[in-house]
């Protein structure tokens, strides 16, 4: 029997990371993945990543997986698309669907980097054609260039509803509302203002009674709910609207390692191996790596990859233990403060009042997505002087620092420690050259220049929607919530190559808009609705 | 429409050959290569099937193979995932009731 | 001793409830009524709740509905949804064509 | 609640829980003792369904001809639950003349004792069920052979003497049988003690080691059989399916799947991780084993691959006695496989055993002590 010295199930950004580690000391590599195409779920991420830069942060997901599929190609690993791994038996057989066989490898050790599968939720008419996972929307928009609907509803705050909005929109679509049972929004404040100035509104609090229609979908009815879960009376609201996207977490795709006999435990974040923080399950040789193994980022999912990568390698003895710790101290590092901030494992489902520079949280962006203008003003990256100047309104400590290297005159400062917020360092001097607002993942900084003209400010915003403004164009100006609160006319659009499709538009608006107005649209659009 | 001509982001679809299939007799065309139910969302087509015991219509819902709610008769095979099985020309597809093309008591 | 231990304790009587119609197993059908009151017919385990009623052994072998389905009978049976052990994983992950199954012809280049 | 009643049952599947209902109807009280977490989480749930009487030992047959007649047809009443219970026969298929050969074998022992099988053509065959092969040259028919779904029958059973007050209790893994004063009294198990009365061994392979705390050997052995599951197709036979070469048997279920069991021909060197196990083997080739004779099922699905054990005895037929050297005790285990068709009959005589009625079928020559060496 054809027998690897490493089997990979799992083409994603865990799986290629382990098998490009383990590769690069010299164990012989396959890897199995049921897809089309490799990258597992990154080929849908269109957005940019958070984290650090030896992470691929600012990077957008689906080059990502190019980058990592190269990667494994050049590192002598054997990726096989196409390829159902339909069953792991003992002895470390695996048996795959390839065409139109079954065919049986063995490894001398196994990685399984399956990742997650969709949760869903169930309410009345939830069965109805136009009723869809948060998944299948990114698949048709970022896979197979379709738009999953023309009017949306998005039930989930978490960071894949939030994403999954803002691609919506950039597909084309509406998204007519946010809404989530929670009490507050799940994922980044970033990720949730990006879409609240686009004028789309949350419900928290909320969560779907009814999806309307005979044979697929043509409304929707949602509800409040008490602390209790309870649906408050009279609260039901009506949207019309022809698709309806469920983004209510993800489980752990963990069935193999069930049918390996791996020990399982059952968590609050689904059904998962032990494994020790290697990934070496209770089974010998076998390891895991990813969503599989617990919920994270894509991020964490590379670095999990690597370790898992580099102790097959150990447990080869292709390195010795010796470099097997030098290997992975550094991943290590990463892992653990990708792990830190108001985000961490530890702190799900705990209420954060305060940041970690001991600011009390924006309210307002937990409960609609946005911060308030009065807000804003006390966290770090808010400043307010002479001449153009980076405004970052990013307020909650998550992993990522991007923004701090883009700056090449040093005007933004993070520092070590990667969840820390931005701030500015006043005494630089800031050249507008627009890095900063391209480089951040979470479109959260804005160049302000309160004294553009004479009672004018000019504001410049990252872009990513078309068509794109030309200069000259007159529209309105957005505030954070996505209310029109101006006339404003675009007097500069930036597109570069570095700023990786991230157009930078320039609008003027009256001089007291300045620290109100975050988007813009033309008057063209402003017209339709 | 459905289709996105240009994205933001991925910019412009590579140009991929126009292909005809029947749904339900029907002429429909399609991208080749593309899943099966691209082309039928493409062309608006919701229901790829009714269910067995309840006769309810179903639809995409994953849209990656798994929930395997999006299963449709064709070329004569039922249970086929329409959301993962690429589109070849003339393929000839049908919506399911229960397990097959039609339904058992004629009716939906 | 455990109430999934003890087919005898007492879990209280079958009450309808207004969402029993709520299709829980998309593909077989079954609704939420029907999995509560498996409960109360001594269906106390995920395996046997699924042997008796079939709800994951549909086309899509559970990976849509299984922890709904955990959910309910743990709430049925007022305990922790993580005290149920989830039902047994079985080969194949996606569904085979018998003829693609039965194929191990083919070696490896 | 206390730990005593009339009679104590080791072992949940079909055959306990069909014996815990017949007695719970008579009025005793019942504890039945399962080692897993699940009801019926051994053969019973992991079998093809046959309701068989075609192919038996004749020692066995009467047991099995007399669920078909009196227990079977009215079981789903009875038990107020639809166990999927169809008599529409068994073919056992034959493509060639050695085939051919083994079918009259069986089906000329088969008509000695007294049942209704026959050979027929391949044209009769496809008449019965117009979806063989072309290939299939003849095959054995017992019109009164039928199946059952095993999952719904185990758990039905456990449903009705669980409403009938019958304690059950899983994850109870009984560990000894123990005399007191000279009769079988108690069952200790990993945690505590069961009083009964009478005390019946129903734990498939289990039983042997559980026997053997009282001095009793039957001498089994277990094997690990497999059996796949189809999606759901459109109805096309209800027979239950069998070959002269055992390739494979099954039959499609009320739902619409096939389900299929089979065996790679390793099965009795077949090793596991403390659980049935599938192997890597054996599911495809029960697959080229069915679309030998059903060439049309080449493109259904199959969704997933189950694996169990049975306990076979040396002479692949069951032991269901009194054991009066340990007076309390009876046993009823070494079913060999094919223990589904006749539970309810032999849930209706170990009920009968227990109360001291007379049983309706003679049943000494599946007497535990039948054992004897070679020569």
């Amino acid at each position: 029997m054809e027998r690897y010295d490493l089997i990979v199930a799992g083409a994603g950004p865990a799986g290629l990371s382990a098998a490009i580690e383990a590769a690069k000391r010299g164990l012989r590599v396959i890897v199995f993945d049921e897809n089309e195409k490799p990258g597992g779920q990154l080929f849908k991420q269109i957005h940019k990543f958070f984290g650090s830069k030896e992470d691929k942060a600012k990077i957008r997901g689906f080059k990502i997986g190019k980058d990592l599929l190269e990667e494994a190609n050049k590192c002598g690993v054997e990726v096989v698309l196409n390829a159902i791994v339909i069953g792991l038996y003992l002895d470390k057989e695996v048996t795959v669907k390839i065409g139109d066989g079954i065919q049986h490898f063995k490894g001398d050790t196994l990685i399984v980097a399956t990742g997650a599968s969709e949760n869903m939720v169930t309410f009345d008419g939830w069965t109805l054609p136009g009723v869809i996972g948060a998944g299948a929307a990114q698949t048709m928009m970022n896979l197979h260039h379709l738009k999953p609907g023309n009017r949306i509803l998005m039930l989930g705050s978490g960071n894949v509803g939030l994403v999954v909005s803002f691609q919506l929109m950039q597909a084309g679509c509406e998204v007519v509302a946010l809404v989530d049972a929670a009490p507050k929004v799940g994922g980044y404040g970033v990720h949730a203002s990006k879409i609240a100035r686009c004028g789309v509104p949350f419900y928290l609090s909320h969560t779907i009674i009814k999806a309307e229609g005979e044979q697929f979908v043509n409304g929707v009815i949602i509800g409040e709910v008490d602390s209790s879960w309870e649906m408050i009376s009279g609260t039901q609201k009506h949207f019309d609207v022809d698709t309806i996207c469920l983004a209510v977490g993800l489980s752990p795709m963990s069935q193999l390692l069930k049918m390996a006999g791996c020990h399982m435990k059952d968590t609050p974040g689904g059904y998962i191996p032990e494994c020790d923080e290697k990934g070496a399950t209770s089974v010998p040789g076998i390891f895991v790596a990813g969503d599989v193994s617990g919920i994270e980022e894509a991020s964490s999912a590379m670095i999990e990859g690597r370790i898992s990568g580099i102790a097959a390698a150990e447990y080869l003895g292709f390195i010795d233990k010796e470099e097997l710790k030098k290997s992975i101290e550094k991943q290590e590092k990463a892992l653990i403060s990708l792990r830190e901030g108001m985000f961490a494992p530890e702190n799900r489902g705990r209420s954060i009042k305060k940041t970690e520079e001991g600011i009390d949280v924006s309210i307002n962006l937990l409960k609609k997505g946005y911060i308030e203008e009065t807000e804003i003003e006390r966290f770090p990256g808010f400043t307010k002087c002479k001449g153009v100047h980076p405004v970052i309104e990013c307020t909650q400590n998550i992993p990522c620092n991007p923004c701090q290297e883009a700056c090449v005159k040093k005007c933004i400062k993070i520092g070590e420690k990667i969840t820390s917020l931005p701030a500015i360092d006043e005494t630089k001097e800031c050249i507008g050259c627009g890095m900063c607002v391209a480089s951040c993942s979470g479109q959260a900084i804005f160049l302000v220049n309160e004294e553009y003209e004479q009672g004018y400010a000019a504001i410049t915003l990252p872009y990513e929607f078309l068509p794109l403004p030309e200069v000259g164009s007159q529209g309105k100006a957005l505030d954070r919530s996505g209310k029109e609160i101006c006339a404003a006319k675009i007097i500069d659009v930036k597109t570069k190559k570095a700023f990786d499709y991230t157009h930078l538009i320039t609008m003027k608006v009256p001089a007291d808009m300045s620290r109100k107005a975050r988007f813009f649209v033309n008057s063209r659009r402003c017209e339709d609705e | 429409m459905m289709r996105i001509d240009e994205h933001p982001i991925l910019g412009k679809q590579e140009e991929k050959r126009v292909v005809e299939f029947t749904l339900d007799g029907q002429i429909i065309m399609g991208f080749e290569g593309e899943p099966i139910a691209a082309a039928l969302k493409a062309a608006g087509v919701m229901i790829h099937r009714y269910t067995k015991k309840l006769h309810q219509p179903r639809g995409i819902f994953c849209a990656i193979g798994r929930c395997t709610d999006c299963v449709m008769v064709v070329d004569g095979k039922p249970n086929v995932r329409t959301c993962v099985t690429s589109l070849k020309a003339g393929m000839n597809v049908q919506t399911q009731f229960g397990v097959s093309a039609k339904t058992q008591t004629g009716e939906v | 001793m455990s109430k999934l231990k003890e087919r005898m304790s007492g879990i209280g009587e079958f009450m309808s409830q207004p969402d029993d119609q709520l299709i829980i197993c998309r593909c077989e059908e079954i609704t939420k009524g029907e999995i509560r009151k498996a409960v109360h017919d001594g269906m106390f385990t995920m395996t046997e709740i699924r042997r008796y009623l079939r709800t994951g052994m549909g086309l899509c072998q559970g990976l849509t509905c299984a922890s709904m389905v955990k959910r309910i009978v743990a709430r049925e049976l007022l305990i922790s949804s993580m005290e149920l052990e989830p039902a047994v994983s079985r080969a194949p992950m996606r569904p085979v064509e018998m003829k693609i199954f039965g194929n191990e012809e083919k070696e490896v280049k | 609640m206390g730990n005593c009643a009339d009679v104590v049952i080791i072992g949940s599947g079909i055959i306990g829980n069909s014996t815990a209902y017949y007695l719970a109807k008579q009025g005793c009280s019942v504890i039945v003792l399962e080692k897993s977490n699940h009801i019926g989480n051994g053969g019973s749930s992991r079998n093809g369904g046959g309701v068989r009487q075609s192919g038996r030992d004749i020692r066995e047959l009467p047991l099995a001809m007399y669920g078909v007649k009196n227990l079977w047809p009215t079981l789903s009443e009875e038990l107020e639950m639809d166990v999927e219970y169809y008599q529409e026969g068994n073919l056992r298929l034959g493509k060639t003349d050695e085939h051919i050969n083994i079918l009259q074998g069986l089906t000329d022992k088969a008509v000695s004792s007294g049942l209704d099988v026959q050979m027929i053509d391949g044209f009769r065959a496809k008449e019965i069920c117009p979806y063989l092969s072309d290939e299939v040259i003849g095959a054995s028919w017992c019109p009164t052979d039928g199946h059952a779904n095993p999952m719904l029958a185990t758990l039905a059973y456990y449903r009705k003497a669980r409403q009938l007050g019958v304690r059950f209790i899983t994850g109870e893994d009984a560990v000894e049988i123990r005399k007191i004063r000279g009769k079988a009294r108690q069952v200790v198990t990993s945690k505590t003690i069961y009083e009964g009365e009478t005390i019946i061994l129903a734990a498939g392979y289990d039983s042997r080691k559980i026997a053997s705390t009282t001095g009793i050997d039957i001498p089994m052995t277990q094997a690990a059989l497999e059996v796949l599951v189809t999606e759901a197709q459109a109805p096309m036979f209800y027979q239950m399916l069998g070959t002269a070469k055992a390739d494979f048997y099954g039959h499609q279920s009320t739902h619409g799947s096939f389900v299929f069991g089979g065996s790679s021909g390793y099965e009795d060197m077949n090793k596991d991780n403390g659980m049935p196990v599938t192997t890597s083997i054996t599911a495809s080739c029960i697959c080229r084993g069915i679309m030998k004779y059903f060439p049309c099922l080449e493109d259904v699905k199959i969704v997933r691959v189950w694996a169990g054990w049975i306990d076979v005895c040396v002479d692949h037929v069951p032991v269901i006695s009194k054991v009066e050297e340990v007076p309390g005790l009876i046993l009823a285990c070494a079913f060999s496989g094919h223990g589904f068709g006749i539970a309810p009959t032999v849930g209706t005589l170990l009920s009968q055993l227990v109360v001291g009625e007379e049983t309706v079928l003679d049943i000494s020559e599946l007497r535990y002590d039948r054992f004897r060496a070679k020569i």
